[in-house]
């Protein structure tokens, strides 16, 4: 297993504090994604807890992208990921900040 | 054809399945996610653990009345019981011993117990057991749900038939022992893991119905799950020694009358249900109507 | 004076040393080994029919049992090495030279009996060029094939799974070959004749039926949100923009779930009747919605598919069926139909490099090509006029001082990670490796990049028809590798440049709502789905059952 | 230790215990006491035949001699793995029995188990495990899969889960790991009919194992996160 984490800053707070919101499942080539209002004075901290190990570099650049689609600030998000690809792990991100923003971009 | 008008309880994620299943905004999780309440073991073995463990519990109300409810997700572990996740099911059975509510739902997907913490996974679904009953003896239906893709094997398997009623879908499975495990150990002329007809029609929803094994059977339709859980609500337990005798005679009746059954298809000719071989095709309206009558 | 008839009477001279064993044409299954070894010469042609579907599987034994000290030398020339005893043969020395198309679950052993010097590999063919080559340099001498069922007179019939059978047939028995079947059965009359007696030679009833492998079913509950995603653009981005009409698909959860989206997400955007009406095509179980939706018009196929028997006989108008009601397939003919007649491919692969070139080799596994390379190319002999064949040629040609003509859209489509975080996308194909570990005149590529006309991945679509240099192409396709190795290393501005050519489209692009793109898109979600959609006509092997 | 032996030792002042196959039950005299006797021998599989007749044995005495204790003494390799047992719904047989001891113990009789041979999964979770209080002989031996298997199933190395077995009771066979887990209330050695009175005196508060597994840090979590789920408040 692998912990990587990944802090962006410059993004926008949300007008309220939504409910914390969990998609997906810890299963094989699947992974859970839970969203959290937090206070990071502004920062938008993504905590990975991957059982691939070695893909750091991939994690980056699909965590950039997520937060290029979705500039948050305040926001904790957690991972658990059982060798998703990042096909898979893009999905289950924008599932759970959509939801989580309600929309709001 | 996915009709618009079903929803299907096989495909849905325990938390799907409980928002399908429960009143419209009634679901209030206990220990959510965000506690972080993971196993340890886990972690130790260099294993992904879940922030729920596996198992979603907490408190709801189905059709206006109070119920408490809990929902494994097979799809991590295959649903099996840790020290974490069993310990959830049991103060959540025991929390019906203290807020009386209409009911317990179990809503079970489970291969048995976690080898990554046998031990304390064994001794957590024994105790699952007895707070079952003591649940049951109560006064209190509980009440399994059983038509995952992981259905329910081992302990949980056990736990099933410690409850007022297990409501299944012929999606659903039942048993003890998975094929899996049985070919693996035993062989495969034991048991052809890998022959799915074989599998349903041993351990799948139709047969635990016309075994008795299952009390009801209904559609892979979330809302036909929720309406026979919303029946069996009304459901009083019993688990007196007459009740107990009784079902000591049913379980003799069985043994000496399908003892010698090596196939579920003897076991259904010998229900006296003509053509058995096309059980396994017809829909669940038209099995229940040919089957009416014929259950062991 | 020259012998005009060698030929003739060698074949005279193989018959007569057959005379004890055969009554009639029929000859007891004990005898078969004794009637292969009286029938056989060494250093002989053979075709032992077997394909990814239906095995001669009662004769390759028989023959994998012949005494090599009677029979050796022989010169394999086969569609699949699919049974072990196909490479038993070369083993045992009964056979040293092999010309074949596809080895699939025998690859490894291939590999390494080919290293071990057993085996000599003439070339590795698609189907239509092995069979091409039956009427021109590797004729079998004897053919060893399977069928249903035969009549007193040697009649064949096949049912369902045709298959190879005509094309090796007519190729061996009229240059005096002889040919030998194996049936499931001896009856008095056949429902169709599928191979004239006349053409048989001796028929022998297997003791057990022929093997036959439900290849081209695929569940649907194993389908991925994702594939679900790439299956609306393939639909949205090339179905819909090109008319597609005549197309083949290759086997896959891609390509199922874009046949499962046709009655759902294709006829919500108004498609029914202006794609995907006719197919060259397997009776693929996942097609069964789209059929029952209107969809689909016509389909013909190389073989059939078990469970599917009594659904096509209910379903003649689409279907190509005999007086019995059964499906008369035929791989010759609908590979054939699959390469000039049908304006689209589209299939899987393991590996695409940055020229497009694409190959499901890996080290140490000589796997083949079987029929894709046939349909996964354009037809440069095509003349006749489509829509969608014009239009591809079109943007091909578009700024060049060509003359107008069309092309065949050729579509790898692949998720850019495999299981295990395989990427999809390289910079060199695994296959240049094996050519040279193997010693192979060529690399063994799958699908030419030249002939490729789109990439599809979870990404977006590379329409490589619109790129002009080798570097457009390169960076079309880094532009949909994602996240791997060779997708990271795009230019970006020159991504984002083709991107606004519309070379590289992605969802959003298409307008595609990727928050739709879930499993409930999907017009069966289950095995059981199918069969309810059949009207209870499907009735799958039961390792796909779960009732 | 073979069960006769074993009965010699609990009950000094006899019994009259029968031996049916692989399963015997009946009743030994402890200090003046009466103790109803169901086990098994030989690591027997626990198949639907042994549930239905254990199950039975348990229901009689609860018939006939109602509060008169009850001592589990099943040696068992687990459940029987068979296509048939599945096939007539062995979990429902287990189940039965599993109810049956609940149901003697709710109508007053003390439900001890000893472990005094093999205990394993199933078998051991429809039986002993539902008695008020079990215990087991030193040598006995207990879990759900040994070492070499479970490193076949979860891909773990063997090497690392007997390395993590050493410091950690979780997963790993071994009496001692299911006494510090709060399974085993106690190991029983010497004077087994004199523990065995003990026992049948001890005071007794509901299930006590997930409070002893803490107690003895084998089972940290447990007690701690069904009491959460028991009593927090849920907006």
């Amino acid at each position: 297993m692998e912990s990587l984490s990944f802090e962006y800053r410059g993004g926008r707070p949300l007008p309220s504090a939504p409910p914390v919101t969990l998609v997906g499942v810890v299963g094989s080539g699947n992974l859970e994604v839970m969203v959290e209002p937090a206070d990071l004075g502004g920062v938008c901290r993504i905590e990975v807890l991957t059982a691939a190990v070695g893909f750091g570099p991939i994690w980056q650049a699909v965590m950039d992208d997520v937060f290029a689609r979705h500039p948050v600030a305040d926001v904790r998000i957690s991972i658990n990921d059982v060798g998703a690809t990042p096909a898979v792990v893009s999905l289950r991100l924008d599932q759970a900040l959509d939801a989580f923003t309600g929309g709001q971009p | 054809m996915t009709d618009a008008a079903t929803h299907s309880y096989y495909e849905d994620s325990a938390r799907e399945r409980l928002l399908g299943l429960l009143d419209p905004g009634s679901f209030r999780e206990i220990l959510p996610p965000s506690e972080r309440v993971v196993s340890p073991h886990l972690r130790r073995l260099d294993t992904p653990a879940a922030f729920d463990d596996g198992v979603v519990v907490g408190k709801a109300t189905l059709g206006g009345r109070p119920v408490l409810v809990a929902a494994q997700e097979g799809g991590f572990m295959g649903g099996a019981v840790g020290e974490v996740h069993g310990a959830k099911l049991t103060g959540l059975l025991e929390r019906a011993l203290d807020e009386r509510p209409a009911g317990v739902l179990l809503l079970v997907e489970s291969g048995g117990v976690r080898l990554h913490e046998a031990n304390a996974g064994l001794i957590a679904v024994s105790e699952v057991m007895r707070a079952v009953l003591a649940v049951r003896a109560a006064g209190i239906p509980v009440i399994v749900l059983d038509g995952g893709q992981f259905g329910c094997f081992g302990g949980m398997g056990i736990v099933s038939r410690l409850c007022d009623a297990v409501v299944m879908s012929e999606e659903g499975r039942l048993g003890l022992s998975g094929p899996e495990v049985i070919e693996t150990t035993m062989g495969v002329e034991e048991f052809d893991s890998r022959d799915r007809a074989l599998v349903w029609r041993t351990v799948g929803g139709k047969h635990r119905y016309l075994l008795g094994e299952a009390a009801v059977l209904v559609e892979d339709d979330i809302a036909a799950f929720r309406a026979a859980a919303l029946a069996l609500l009304d459901h009083a337990p019993d688990l007196s020694l007459a009740a107990l005798e009784a079902e000591h005679a049913a379980l003799g009746g069985r043994l000496e009358r399908f003892g010698d059954c090596r196939d579920a298809l003897d076991i259904w000719a010998r229900l006296g249900i003509a053509e058995p071989e096309r059980l396994p095709i017809l829909d669940t309206p038209t099995f229940l109507a040919t089957v009416t009558d014929k259950r062991a | 004076m020259r012998d005009w008839n060698s030929q003739g009477r060698n074949r005279e001279a193989r018959l007569a040393r057959t005379a004890s064993l055969a009554r009639g044409k029929r000859v007891p299954a004990a005898d078969a080994r004794a009637l292969l070894e009286a029938v056989l010469e060494p250093g002989d042609r053979v075709c032992l029919e077997g394909n990814n579907q239906k095995q001669a599987d009662f004769l390759a034994s028989a023959l994998a049992s012949v005494d090599p000290a009677k029979v050796h030398g022989l010169h394999m020339v086969q569609s699949v090495l699919a049974l072990p005893e196909h490479l038993d043969l070369f083993e045992r020395g009964i056979a040293t030279k092999l010309d074949f198309s596809f080895s699939g679950p025998q690859g490894g052993r291939l590999a390494k009996l080919v290293g071990d010097g057993k085996i000599s590999i003439g070339a590795i063919h698609t189907y239509l060029e092995l069979f091409g080559r039956y009427f021109v340099d590797l004729t079998p001498q004897v053919s060893l094939v399977a069928a249903q069922a035969a009549d007193a007179d040697g009649n064949l019939y096949t049912g369902p799974n045709t298959e190879d059978t005509p094309v090796i047939v007519e190729a061996t028995a009229f240059k005096r070959g002889i040919v030998i079947a194996q049936v499931n059965e001896l009856v008095d009359h056949v429902p169709r004749v599928d191979i004239p007696g006349g053409w048989v030679d001796f028929v022998i009833q297997s003791p057990r039926p022929h093997f036959i492998e439900p290849l081209f079913t695929r569940d649907p509950a194993q389908i991925s949100e994702v594939q679900v995603l790439m299956a609306m653009m393939a639909i949205k981005g090339i179905y819909a923009e090109y008319e597609v009409n005549r197309l083949n698909h290759g086997i896959g959860f891609d390509t199922a779930a874009i046949e499962l989206l046709l009655p759902t997400y294709a006829d919500s955007l108004g498609l029914k009747g202006k794609i995907g009406r006719h197919w060259a095509l397997n009776p693929h179980p996942a097609l069964i919605p789209a059929i029952e939706a209107g969809f689909v018009e016509s389909v013909h196929s190389f073989g059939s598919e078990l469970g599917m028997e009594d659904y096509i006989r209910a379903r003649p108008d689409v279907f190509f069926t005999g007086p019995d009601g059964s499906l008369r397939s035929n791989r010759a003919l609908c590979q054939a139909a699959g390469h000039y007649a049908c304006d689209l491919f589209i299939g899987s692969t393991l590996q695409v490099d940055l020229a497009g070139n694409s190959s499901t080799a890996t080290l140490g596994r000589i796997a083949g090509f079987g029929g894709a390379p046939n349909m996964g190319a354009d037809a440069r002999g095509r003349r006749h006029a489509s829509p969608s064949w014009l239009k591809a040629g079109r943007e091909a040609g578009e700024g060049r001082n060509t003359i107008p003509r069309g092309r065949k859209l050729v579509v790898q489509m692949v998720e850019t990670f495999r299981e295990h975080m395989q990427p999809a996308f390289v910079e060199r194909l695994d296959a240049w490796e094996l050519a040279e570990s193997a010693g192979m005149e060529l690399p063994p590529v799958m699908i030419y990049g030249d002939d490729v006309s789109h990439i599809l991945t979870e990404e977006g679509i590379a329409n490589l028809l619109l790129c002009r240099t080798d570097e457009e192409r390169e960076q079309a396709i880094r532009g949909v590798a994602g996240y791997t190795p060779v997708g990271l290393k795009r230019d970006r501005r020159m991504v984002e440049n083709l991107r606004d050519r519309g070379v590289i489209r992605r969802p959003e692009d298409l307008g595609i709502d990727k928050r739709l793109a879930t499993r409930d898109l999907l017009a069966a979600r289950s095995i059981k789905d199918l069969v309810r959609a059949s009207g209870g006509l499907y009735d799958p092997p039961k390792r796909f059952r779960n009732w | 230790m073979d069960a006769q032996t074993l009965l010699k030792r609990l009950f000094p002042d006899g019994h009259d215990v029968a031996f049916a196959g692989d399963c015997f039950s009946g009743t030994g005299r402890c200090c003046g006491n009466d103790v109803a006797v169901v086990g098994t021998i030989d690591n027997a599989p626990i198949g639907i035949e042994l549930a239905y007749r254990m199950a039975g044995a348990v229901l009689d005495v609860v018939r006939r001699h109602p509060g008169r204790p009850i001592l589990l003494l099943v040696d068992t390799q687990g459940q029987r793995l068979s296509h048939r047992d599945e096939l007539l719904g062995i979990n429902g047989y287990m189940a039965h029995l599993a109810k049956c001891l609940d149901l003697a113990r709710r109508n007053g009789h003390r439900v001890l188990g000893l472990v005094y041979g093999q205990a394993v999964s199933g078998g051991f979770l429809a039986s002993s495990m539902l008695a008020d209080r079990c215990y087991a002989l030193p040598d006995a031996e207990i879990r759900v899969m040994n070492l070499p298997a479970m490193a076949r199933v979860t891909k773990i190395p063997l090497e690392r889960l007997t390395e993590l077995s050493a410091s950690s009771p979780v997963f790993a066979p071994g009496v001692d790991n299911y006494l510090r887990m709060g399974a085993i209330a106690a190991l029983w050695d010497g004077d087994l009919a004199g523990q065995l009175a003990e026992a049948l005196a001890a005071p007794l508060d509901g299930d006590e194992r997930r409070a002893l597994g803490e107690e003895r840090r084998g089972r940290t979590l447990a007690r701690q996160v069904a009491d959460r789920v028991r009593r927090d408040a849920v907006a």
